[in-house]
Formats: structure tokens, C-alpha cells, sequence
């Protein structure tokens, strides 16, 4: 069921327990999971967590971890499934899902004992009505009650009331079934993202009065990391941030610097307008607009034409291109403080209007002072990283602890592998657009990362894939400008694992909607093509619109989805 | 040059790395030893002699010689048991009564009767302190909270708290357990503590 | 035998066990022979014939020169002279400006092996334990290695 | 907060307290005797008495914590007392433990020399623990070494060769109180001058370790 008061069906239920936390493999989780160990910290509630990368990482840990267990809690997983049929727990286990995926699975919502779903009050989640979905036993039993209260021997009078009333009470059955059909059909044919699980924990934090910048920063970071994996759209970023600013503001005013100075090491955050240019303060700002999607793609810079357009731009702006090369830090210093305000005005003239984003930025000690966008890069980057023999959950420890600030040199190891995911990324969509990849297939465009090129290997991180999704289908789209193309979806596929011959595949919905909330149809989509050509997919990850899939099966499946979506 | 083998002796402890035990050295000990018991003759021949020569301290000086190289050979040998008995009672403290294997094997077997008598006497010494003994070997480190994170580098299998509930130690698992609980397998190497 | 005026140095009766002091008393010190050494030729490789003739100039190790010059009973077998890193030259190198000296390579154990060296009596000692002291004192400001002097030498 | 459990208060209000004040007075001169046995160079008096004193303390105190109900906040707080007390409870017999084991011979030898009336240097199981030790390792190096020496080598010479704690070694320390006329041991044998020095209570000195031998064991100073 939907919980409304976090702190009383939730944490005073724990606060004596130990409880096992689940937490899933990405930043909002992490985000999320640090803020609960802090207040975990606090009130000597012991716990365990568990990293969990799909549904049977979920079931494993589950298992594992469950012998004489009865409060768990899930971060960004256990949603959007049917829990109790996947888990079947004892009776005694609650579950408590903090989970920003929508739609939220009906079993969770209307099962009261053993799922409480935490979530923010804001959020709408056009449940249908508890009637038009269950079934309620006592209706059923009057149709078998009828029949039984006849004594059976007794040979049954046929009158016409009673043969009427079965009737009428069929056809109602029938007609309750397709009610609920359309329902259940409208309920689930789009995913999508709610609330930051990170922002439900900081709440939680605060009406605990136990919030701190610390928890704060996370919170911030949590909210970053889904806008710059589009889970939301911008108006809903918008709100959050104001929301979050209210805490920022209250934590961090400062009275004037003289009269009560704070020590240098102790956190500052502040609210500051950012550019949407990918870690430019610790990269060159020409490097920056190559590998920023929104720039790029606006930019043309594929073609030699945008590349000229890039140095218009720089000269507009009034940077020498000697500048904009220097790694940001290293610029002079007129320019790189007042590069900003230039690049906001020129922008405009570029057909960049939205270029910059309301965003946080921390300061602790000398030289620690990180942009929300850097931090929530780099933490990705390490979760997703390809270069280290280290398995996933070595991955998740080492951007969970890089988010602490006694680890916070990690973070610079994390900056760089993202600039190499990045570069990785670009170069790949340049080869795609190149050689004509990206084909339409009339309801949705494709392309398939070929095997064996260098960069492949970066594609075999689901977030990573879906990152050259977005970027593929923006610079297509605004290369190409073709007007039917524009309202087309993209599903990328790209070699996971080379002796099973399997393959990850990614549905990115429209641009458009990519603008907005981001609805994504292929969970289902992918779901009901695989069931029709029997292909051997696996449905594993928590985000639907991304499976595995055996590469031999890829054509059959494909054709499958054409038809559907036709 | 007399004195060099026990030397030789000397060094390898040196440069052994801080806090494991090199090999035994049997044969190294022996030499010495032979070294040892050739000086001795030597001198008492010597002795024997002068006392029948008059006048002739030159001899001295030679019984002298050898009877300085026979205490430094002495002095190496008894270095060499010493520093190793040093070593070896460290590794209690730090591994409790059982040894890991590379360092069992390095042990002599007297090194080994050794140990086991050292890790009996101190463990009937702990026990009886207090009605029901105190493990020295625990609280190393001033206690500075009750509980600590700690993430798990080895499969370990179930793990009771002291409150009785069941802790499962899987690899790449991070916990929140009590301190004094979790000492020991810190310093086994199975977890490690995490700073908040 | 009378202790040295200027030092309460415990000889290794406090370190009999310990391996830093072993491998020191290994250094060697130049020393003359004061008696002839019968049939011990060997000790000086450029020697001819069984026997040291007096006077002879030869390298011993710390330890066997202790053994030989401290311990002889009537008059000592062999006499000790200061190694030149001590001699008068150097330690006006060394008050002028320690860290001019590489002391590594020059004498690895310096400061142990200096209060060793007191312990032979030496007219130069007084100087010596002076110099030891001011190095020390200067090294430690500039590189605080962790050496306890042994002997507490008041000036 | 969880409402207060009656019970466990009434029971323990009178005796809690007598034991509390000794508790707490015996737990501060635990930490000066800690002080000192860290600091100073040479093996100190035993402080068997009080060692036990504060097992007993911690043994009541868990049995205590036992009985409060499992969500009561005092559990942390004494626990994490008990946890405190019990690292310096085995800081400090730890500490003794090295020095036994290191001047083993040395202090053996003083042990039988000790007259009746005097102060004890050990505690029964720190004695009894030092022969076995001293006894073990002895064995080990004549089983090894001593009986493959010629003749007069086979006797160690313990004058020579033990292991002797530094007196000399420089200690820092608090004046608990005013102590006049501490004598300072001339420096050298022949310096006619022997000093002496007036301590002031409170002040803190830097001074060799061997004049203050009884100044420590009566608590007039305390090593820091």
C-alpha cells in the first residue's frame, strides 16, 4: 500500500530492527542508500545492504540474506514487479519500496500487509479504482452461493428469473474483465520515473530533524543523476529544485563572512545556475561542447559545416580558440570567470536557449568544489565502468563510498572514466551517422553498435547504452531534419557477452516526448515481441526498455516489433 | 673472517619483511656451532701449551682472539632464537593460537613447542583474570563507537550477533554490526572497516 | 675499568639481543697492533708470515677490537684510532654545516657507532662526544630521524 | 524516549550508589596507574586490587544492561562505558605483559630478592605466568644453542646479557602535589654538586626516570 507518513508506518517500525537494504545499481539509488545508512548511523539501527543489478540478483540476495529477517527495504527496485509472487516470503516479512519507477505494480499498491510503497505525496499515480482491478470474493461467491444452497438431489426448478439473473450476471463479468483489461492495458503501457528515491529518503531525514548538507548533497546529486539520464522532464526537475533550495537555503545561509567565518573544511553548497556542458570545469570547453548531446546535436558538428558553426560560436562568444582548448582550470582568469555569462548570451543566437539549468554546487576544504552535474557524472561512470576487472558489486561499493567524503579522491578516478565513456560515445555515434547506421524501419528507427569496435565495450553498460541512444536519435533527428523521422523512437542493440552470443537492447522513446516526461512504451513492446517470436530475451533489469537478448534472435524479434508497432 | 656465518644469521632476520618470519636456517645454525666447538679446541691447545712455554703472550692474544669471536658467534645465535621468538609471539597476538600455514612451516619444530606453550600460558593467564577472564588480545584500539561499517572481502558464511540474530558474511555485503563483534574478523582479513 | 668521564653509555648489556647493534659492531675501525699476534696472519691480508708484528696498522671489526682492546688484561693487544669520519677534519666539516655529508654513505651507523667508539679511550673522545651531540642536534632539526643517543654527554 | 523502567531503578538506587562513587574513584586512579605503567620505562607495582575491583564493576554493570528493556537508551550509553573501561583495563595489563616479557630475567631476579614486607611487583598471575615464560624460553635456547657450546659458554652471564629496563630514559610528569628536596643523582659519579630540585603541584617536568622511582609508586607525581 501507499505510505503518507514516512516517519510513523515507516521508520518507527525499524527503528529497533535490523533490516536488510537492497539497493539498485544506480546514482539515485546510491544517493538514496547513503542517506538512510546516515540516519541508520544515528539511532544504532544495524542493517545490511546488498547491491542488486536486476530481479534475480533481487531473488538471490533475498534468499540469501532472509533466514530470520523480517524489514527489508528496496531502493529503485521491487516496484514495478509483483513482489510477493517473485519473493513468495514468510508471512512476517514487510517489505518497504522506495522505488522512483512507475508504474507501480498493482499488487504492490493494494497489498496491505507485507509491501509499503514510500513515496513522495506529490507524485500522481492515476491508480485505477481498487474495485475495477480485484476481484472481490463475496461477488463471486454469490454465484456459487446460489448454486450451492440448492439442495442438488432435488431436481433445480428452471424459472425464468433465475436463468435471467445468470445471464445478466455474466455478461456484467464479461463486461468487468474488458473494463479491466482497457484499464490494466492504459496502466501499464508506458514506464516511467517519479520522484528521485533520494528526495522520499531527504524527507525523511528532515522530518526526522536528523538532515544535514551531507544528506542534503546527496539528495541534490540523486535529483542530477535523473536529469541527466532524462528520467524526468525539466518542469518536474524545476519544482524539485526549488523545493530543494528551501533546505539549501536554510542550511547554508550564511550571516556576512566576518562575524561568524565557518571553517574552511565544513560544507557550503550553494544554488548557482550551471551549464548543461559535460564536466567543463574539469575538462576544455571546446572538448565540453563536443560531447555535450544538447550542443553537439544543435551544432551539427558531425559535419564539417557545424564544426565552422562551433567557431563562429566560440568567436560570438568572444573566446580565442587557444582558450577554449586550455583545460578550464588552466584558462586565464577573465576568461574563465565571465565565460559563462558570454556563452548564455551568444547561446541564444545558436539555437541553444535552454543551455543552462538551475543546479547546486559544493565547496569543503581548499580545493574540493564540485558542480551537482560533475559529481553525478563521475559516480555513474564509476558504477558503470569498463576498464577494471571488478565485478559489479565492486563497482557499486566504490561509487557508494566515493560519495563520502573521506573517499572523496575517488571521485577524480570517476571524472576521468567519464570522459572516456563519453568520447567513447561520440565517436561512436559520429561512425553511426557516418555509414548510414541509424535506418528507419518505418514505426521506429534502429541501429546496431557493430562488434569489435574499439569503444563496443562501453556499450555493455545499460545506462552507458542508453546515453548513445539519446544522443543517436538527437543528432539523427536534427541532422537529417526529416519530419517524419522526428517523432520516432530508437531501440539500439549493442554486443553484451561474446561467447553466449548475447546482446543488450535499449527502446528510447521519441524525441519530443524525450523533451518531456519521457514515457517509454518498449517494456511492453519488447515484452509481448518476444513472447510472439519466442525469442530468448531476458527481461532482468529493473528499467523495462532494456533486455537481453540472444543476437541470433534479433531479426525474428525485430520484425515481431515492426508488426506490432505498425 | 670468524664471526661472518653468525652474522649471515643476523642479517636474514634484517631483512626478513616487518612481521613475517623467514625460514629456519638448520644448517646455518650448525656451521656456527662448528665454528664454535674449532675455537674452543684451538684455544685449549693453546692454552695447554703456554702454560708449558714461559714468556710467550703472544700466545695470549691468540686465545684471546678466539675467545672474542666465540662470544660474538655465542651472542649471534642466542640474537637469532630471540628475534624469532619475538616474531613468533607477535603472530599470536595477531592470529590467536592457530598460524596460518607459510608461517607453521616456517618454524622449527622446538619454535613450534615453543608457541604452543607461550599461546597455553597466556591463555590460562587471561582466563584467569576477572570471574570470567579478559581476552588481551581484543581492544586493541580505543573503542570510539559501538557500532561500525564494515564491508565483507570474503564469503564467510552465517555469523551470529551477540543479540542472536543471524548475520549472513557474502562478499561485497556491507554491514552495520557491533564493534567488539566484528574485531576479529577485521584483523583475519574478512571484513574491513569502512569510515562513514 | 674505569667508566669514560664523559659517558654513562650501558655497553649492549641493554641491547645484548638487539639486531641493530649486532650489525654495527660490525663496522670496521682502524686499529695498530701493540703486541705480535701469533699465528694470526690471516686477520691482515697483506701480511707475510704466521705472526702481526707490532705496530701494524689493520681493519677489525668493532666487535673483535672491543674484544682485543678493552678486555686485555695487562696491556691491550691492539690500540683503536679514530675512524676519519670522526678525525678532527671532518667534524669541523660536520659543525660547520651537518647535512653536507651524505651519511649514508659515509658511516651508516654514525651516531651508534660514535658512542661506541667512546668507549676507547681516546684523547680526542672529549671533541668527539661534543661534535656527536651538536650533528645530532642539528640533524634532528633538520631531519627528525628517531636515533636515541645513548649517552646523555654533557658538554 | 521509552518511559523509564521503574523496577530496575528502585532495586539498585541505594547500593548503586556506594558502588558508583568507589566505582568511579577507582576507575580514575585505574587511568593514572595506566599513565604511568605506559610511560614509565621500568615495571610498576601491581595494581591487582583495582584491576579486579573494575572487572567486578563491568561484570555488574553488563548484568545491569541485561535486565533494561531492549530499546532503552541508557544500553548504548553504559555499553560504550564497558567497552571503554575494559580497553584500558587490557591497555594496561597488556602494557605490564611486554615489559614482563621483555625484562623477564631482570625482574625474576628482583622478585626473589623482594623482602616480605615490601611492596609487591607482581600480581599472583603475572608471577606465576613470568616463571613459565622466563622458564620456556630459557629451555628453548639451551635446547637449541646453550648445549652445543663449548663448556664455559653454556652459562649465561644475566648481568650481561638481560635485558635491562633504561632509567635513565627522560619521562615527562605532573607534580600531584609540592615535593621539595627531590634528589637529582649527581649526572656523573665525580660531580660534587648533587642537585636537587623543589617540585611544584601541578607544574610538569621533564626529568630522568630513576629519581622518580618512589615519587611514582606514591602517587606524589604522576607520568604523563
Amino acid at each position: 500500500m501507499l505510505i503518507n507518513d514516512i516517519r510513523l508506518q515507516f521508520y518507527d517500525k525499524i527503528i529497533h530492527k535490523r533490516v536488510l537494504l537492497l539497493v539498485s545499481h544506480d546514482v539515485d539509488a546510491l544517493c538514496a542508500c547513503k542517506i538512510l545508512q546516515a540516519l541508520f548511523h544515528c539511532d544504532h539501527i544495524q542493517y545490511t545492504i546488498v547491491a542488486v543489478a536486476g530481479k534475480q540478483d533481487l531473488e538471490r540476495a533475498f534468499l540469501e540474506h532472509s533466514e530470520q529477517l523480517e524489514f527489508v527495504v528496496m531502493i529503485n527496485c521491487g516496484g514495478n514487479i509483483d513482489l510477493i509472487e517473485l519473493l513468495q516470503p514468510e508471512e512476517n516479512v514487510v517489505f518497504y519500496i522506495c522505488d522512483s519507477h512507475r508504474p507501480i505494480h498493482l499488487n504492490n499498491v493494494f497489498n496491505d500487509s507485507q509491501v509499503k510503497m514510500l513515496v513522495n505525496s506529490g507524485d500522481e499515480f492515476n491508480l485505477p479504482a481498487y474495485e475495477d482491478v480485484i476481484r472481490n470474493e463475496e461477488s463471486d461467491e454469490d454465484d456459487s452461493g446460489n448454486e450451492s444452497d440448492e439442495p442438488s438431489g432435488k431436481r433445480r426448478r428452471f424459472d425464468e428469473a433465475t436463468l435471467e439473473r445468470k445471464m445478466e450476471k455474466r455478461r456484467k463479468r464479461r463486461e468487468w474483465e474488458q473494463n479491466k483489461e482497457r484499464i490494466m492495458y492504459d496502466y501499464d503501457e508506458f514506464s516511467f520515473y517519479g520522484t528521485a528515491a533520494s528526495l522520499v529518503m531527504y524527507d525523511l531525514a528532515w522530518k526526522l530533524s536528523k538532515d544535514t548538507n551531507d544528506l542534503l548533497w546527496w539528495a541534490i546529486t540523486g535529483l542530477t543523476s535523473q536529469l541527466i539520464a532524462k528520467r524526468i522532464d525539466r518542469e518536474k526537475y524545476v519544482s524539485d529544485v526549488t523545493e530543494l533550495n528551501r533546505h539549501v537555503s536554510r542550511h547554508n545561509h550564511r550571516g556576512n563572512e566576518d562575524e561568524c567565518p565557518l571553517s574552511v573544511n565544513s560544507m557550503k553548497i550553494s544554488f548557482v545556475p550551471e551549464l548543461q556542458l559535460t564536466l567543463y570545469k574539469h575538462w576544455s570547453l571546446f572538448e565540453s561542447l563536443r560531447h555535450s548531446a544538447y550542443t553537439a546535436c544543435t551544432l551539427k558538428l558531425w559535419t564539417l559545416k557545424g564544426q565552422k558553426k562551433l567557431n563562429e560560436f566560440l568567436a560570438d562568444m568572444g573566446l580565442p580558440l587557444a582558450q577554449s582548448k586550455q583545460k578550464f582550470s588552466a584558462m586565464d582568469v577573465e576568461f574563465k570567470d565571465n565565460v559563462k555569462d558570454w556563452l548564455e548570451t551568444s547561446a541564444k543566437k545558436f539555437g541553444l536557449d535552454n543551455i543552462s539549468v538551475p543546479s547546486f554546487q559544493v565547496q569543503f576544504g581548499f580545493k574540493h568544489k564540485y558542480c551537482a552535474l560533475d559529481v553525478a557524472f563521475a559516480v555513474d561512470a564509476l558504477l558503470e565502468s569498463v576498464n577494471t576487472s571488478k565485478s559489479a558489486e565492486e563497482r557499486f561499493m566504490e561509487a557508494l563510498d566515493c560519495l563520502s567524503r573521506t573517499y572523496i579522491d575517488k571521485l577524480e578516478d570517476g571524472l576521468d572514466l567519464c570522459k572516456q565513456q563519453m568520447m567513447g560515445v561520440v565517436n561512436q555515434v559520429q561512425s553511426l551517422l557516418d555509414m548510414k547506421k541509424v535506418v528507419s524501419a518505418g514505426p521506429f528507427l534502429y541501429a546496431f553498435v557493430p562488434d569489435g569496435t574499439p569503444g563496443s565495450k562501453f556499450f555493455s553498460r545499460p545506462n552507458c547504452l542508453m546515453t548513445l541512444g539519446r544522443f543517436t536519435l538527437e543528432a539523427y533527428v536534427k541532422l537529417y531534419n526529416r519530419r517524419k523521422a522526428r517523432n520516432l523512437p530508437l531501440v539500439v542493440t549493442a554486443p553484451l557477452d561474446f561467447e553466449n552470443g548475447t546482446s543488450l537492447v535499449v527502446g528510447i522513446p521519441p524525441l519530443p516526448e524525450l523533451e518531456q516526461a519521457s514515457r517509454n512504451f518498449f517494456g511492453k513492446a519488447f515484452e509481448q515481441a518476444a513472447e510472439k517470436t519466442g525469442s530468448r530475451t531476458l527481461h532482468d533489469n529493473f528499467e523495462p526498455s532494456v533486455v537481453i537478448m540472444r543476437t541470433e534472435d534479433r531479426s525474428k524479434f525485430f520484425d515481431a516489433l515492426i508488426s506490432l508497432l505498425q | 673472517m670468524y664471526g661472518d656465518k653468525a652474522l649471515e644469521l643476523i642479517l636474514e632476520l634484517k631483512r626478513a619483511a616487518e612481521g613475517s618470519l623467514p625460514p629456519y636456517n638448520e644448517d646455518g645454525i650448525r656451521q656456527v656451532l662448528e665454528e664454535t666447538s674449532v675455537l674452543y679446541d684451538q684455544n685449549q691447545a693453546d692454552v695447554l701449551r703456554e702454560s708449558s712455554m714461559t714468556g710467550a703472550e703472544s700466545l695470549l692474544s691468540a686465545v684471546q682472539f678466539r675467545h672474542t669471536c666465540l662470544e660474538r658467534n655465542q651472542r649471534c645465535l642466542l640474537a637469532y632464537l630471540h628475534n624469532r621468538l619475538e616474531i613468533i609471539k607477535e603472530m599470536r597476538w595477531e592470529f590467536g593460537s592457530v598460524l596460518p600455514p607459510d608461517i607453521k612451516n616456517n618454524m622449527s619444530e622446538q619454535e613450534s613447542q615453543w608457541f604452543n606453550k607461550y599461546s597455553k600460558s597466556l591463555a590460562s593467564y587471561m582466563r584467569s583474570l576477572g570471574e570470567e577472564g579478559l581476552d588481551l588480545t581484543q581492544d586493541r584500539k580505543p573503542p570510539k563507537n559501538l557500532f561500525i561499517q564494515v564491508r565483507c572481502l570474503r564469503d564467510f558464511g552465517e555469523f551470529e550477533t551477540e543479540d542472536g540474530s543471524m548475520v549472513v558474511l557474502k562478499k561485497n555485503s556491507q554491514h552495520f554490526l557491533l564493534r567488539s563483534q566484528c574485531e576479529p574478523l577485521i584483523r583475519q582479513g574478512i571484513l574491513e572497516h569502512i569510515l562513514s | 675499568m674505569p667508566k669514560y668521564p664523559y659517558t654513562r653509555y650501558h655497553d649492549e648489556t641493554q641491547n645484548y639481543y638487539n639486531i641493530d647493534d649486532i650489525i654495527a659492531s660490525q663496522e670496521k675501525v682502524p686499529c695498530t697492533c701493540e703486541v705480535t699476534l701469533h699465528r694470526l696472519g690471516f686477520l691482515n691480508p697483506s701480511n707475510e708470515g704466521d705472526d702481526i708484528i707490532p705496530g701494524t696498522k689493520l681493519d677489525l671489526p668493532l666487535w673483535l677490537a672491543g674484544g682485543l682492546g678493552l678486555h686485555g688484561r695487562r696491556r691491550n693487544i691492539v690500540s683503536v684510532d679514530l675512524p676519519k669520519v670522526y678525525k678532527s677534519n671532518m667534524r669541523e666539516i660536520l659543525s660547520a654545516d651537518a647535512n653536507v655529508v651524505d651519511m649514508r654513505k659515509t658511516s651508516p651507523h654514525f651516531y651508534a657507532f660514535g658512542t661506541k667508539l667512546l668507549n676507547f679511550q681516546h684523547e680526542e673522545s672529549a671533541d668527539v662526544s661534543k661534535m656527536l651531540l651538536e650533528v645530532h642536534t642539528k640533524d634532528f632539526k633538520m631531519e627528525p630521524t628517531a636515533i636515541v643517543l645513548g649517552a646523555d654527554c654533557s658538554a | 524516549m521509552a518511559a523509564l523502567d521503574e523496577s530496575y531503578d528502585e532495586e539498585h538506587e541505594g547500593s548503586e550508589d556506594e558502588v558508583e562513587m568507589t566505582a568511579a574513584e577507582a576507575l580514575s586512579k585505574l587511568e593514572e596507574a595506566w599513565l604511568n605503567e605506559k610511560f614509565a620505562p621500568d615495571l610498576l607495582e601491581t595494581k591487582a586490587d583495582l584491576v579486579d575491583c573494575m572487572l567486578e564493576q563491568i561484570q555488574q554493570m553488563e548484568d545491569n544492561l541485561k535486565r533494561c528493556k531492549k530499546g532503552d537508551m541508557r544500553i548504548l550509553i553504559h555499553k560504550m562505558e564497558i567497552d571503554r573501561i575494559r580497553f584500558v583495563i587490557s591497555s594496561y595489563l597488556r602494557l605490564r605483559l611486554e615489559k614482563i616479557e621483555k625484562f623477564h630475567e631482570e625482574i625474576l631476579h628482583r622478585e626473589s630478592g623482594r623482602k616480605e614486607e615490601d611492596p609487591l611487583l607482581l600480581s599472583e598471575q603475572e608471577l606465576s605466568f613470568a616463571k613459565e615464560y622466563s622458564q620456556s624460553v630459557k629451555e628453548h635456547a639451551k635446547v637449541l644453542v646453550l648445549n652445543h657450546l663449548p663448556q664455559n659458554f653454556q652459562k649465561l652471564d644475566r648481568e650481561k646479557t638481560a635485558p635491562k629496563p633504561d632509567l635513565d630514559q627522560h619521562v615527562f610528569l605532573k607534580a600531584n602535589r609540592n615535593q621539595d628536596q627531590v634528589l637529582i643523582e649527581p649526572e656523573l659519579e665525580d660531580d660534587p654538586s648533587a642537585e636537587v630540585v623543589d617540585l611544584v603541584k601541578d607544574s610538569q617536568y621533564i626529568m630522568r626516570f630513576r629519581p622518580l622511582v618512589p615519587l611514582v609508586t606514591d602517587g606524589a607525581v604522576s607520568l604523563i
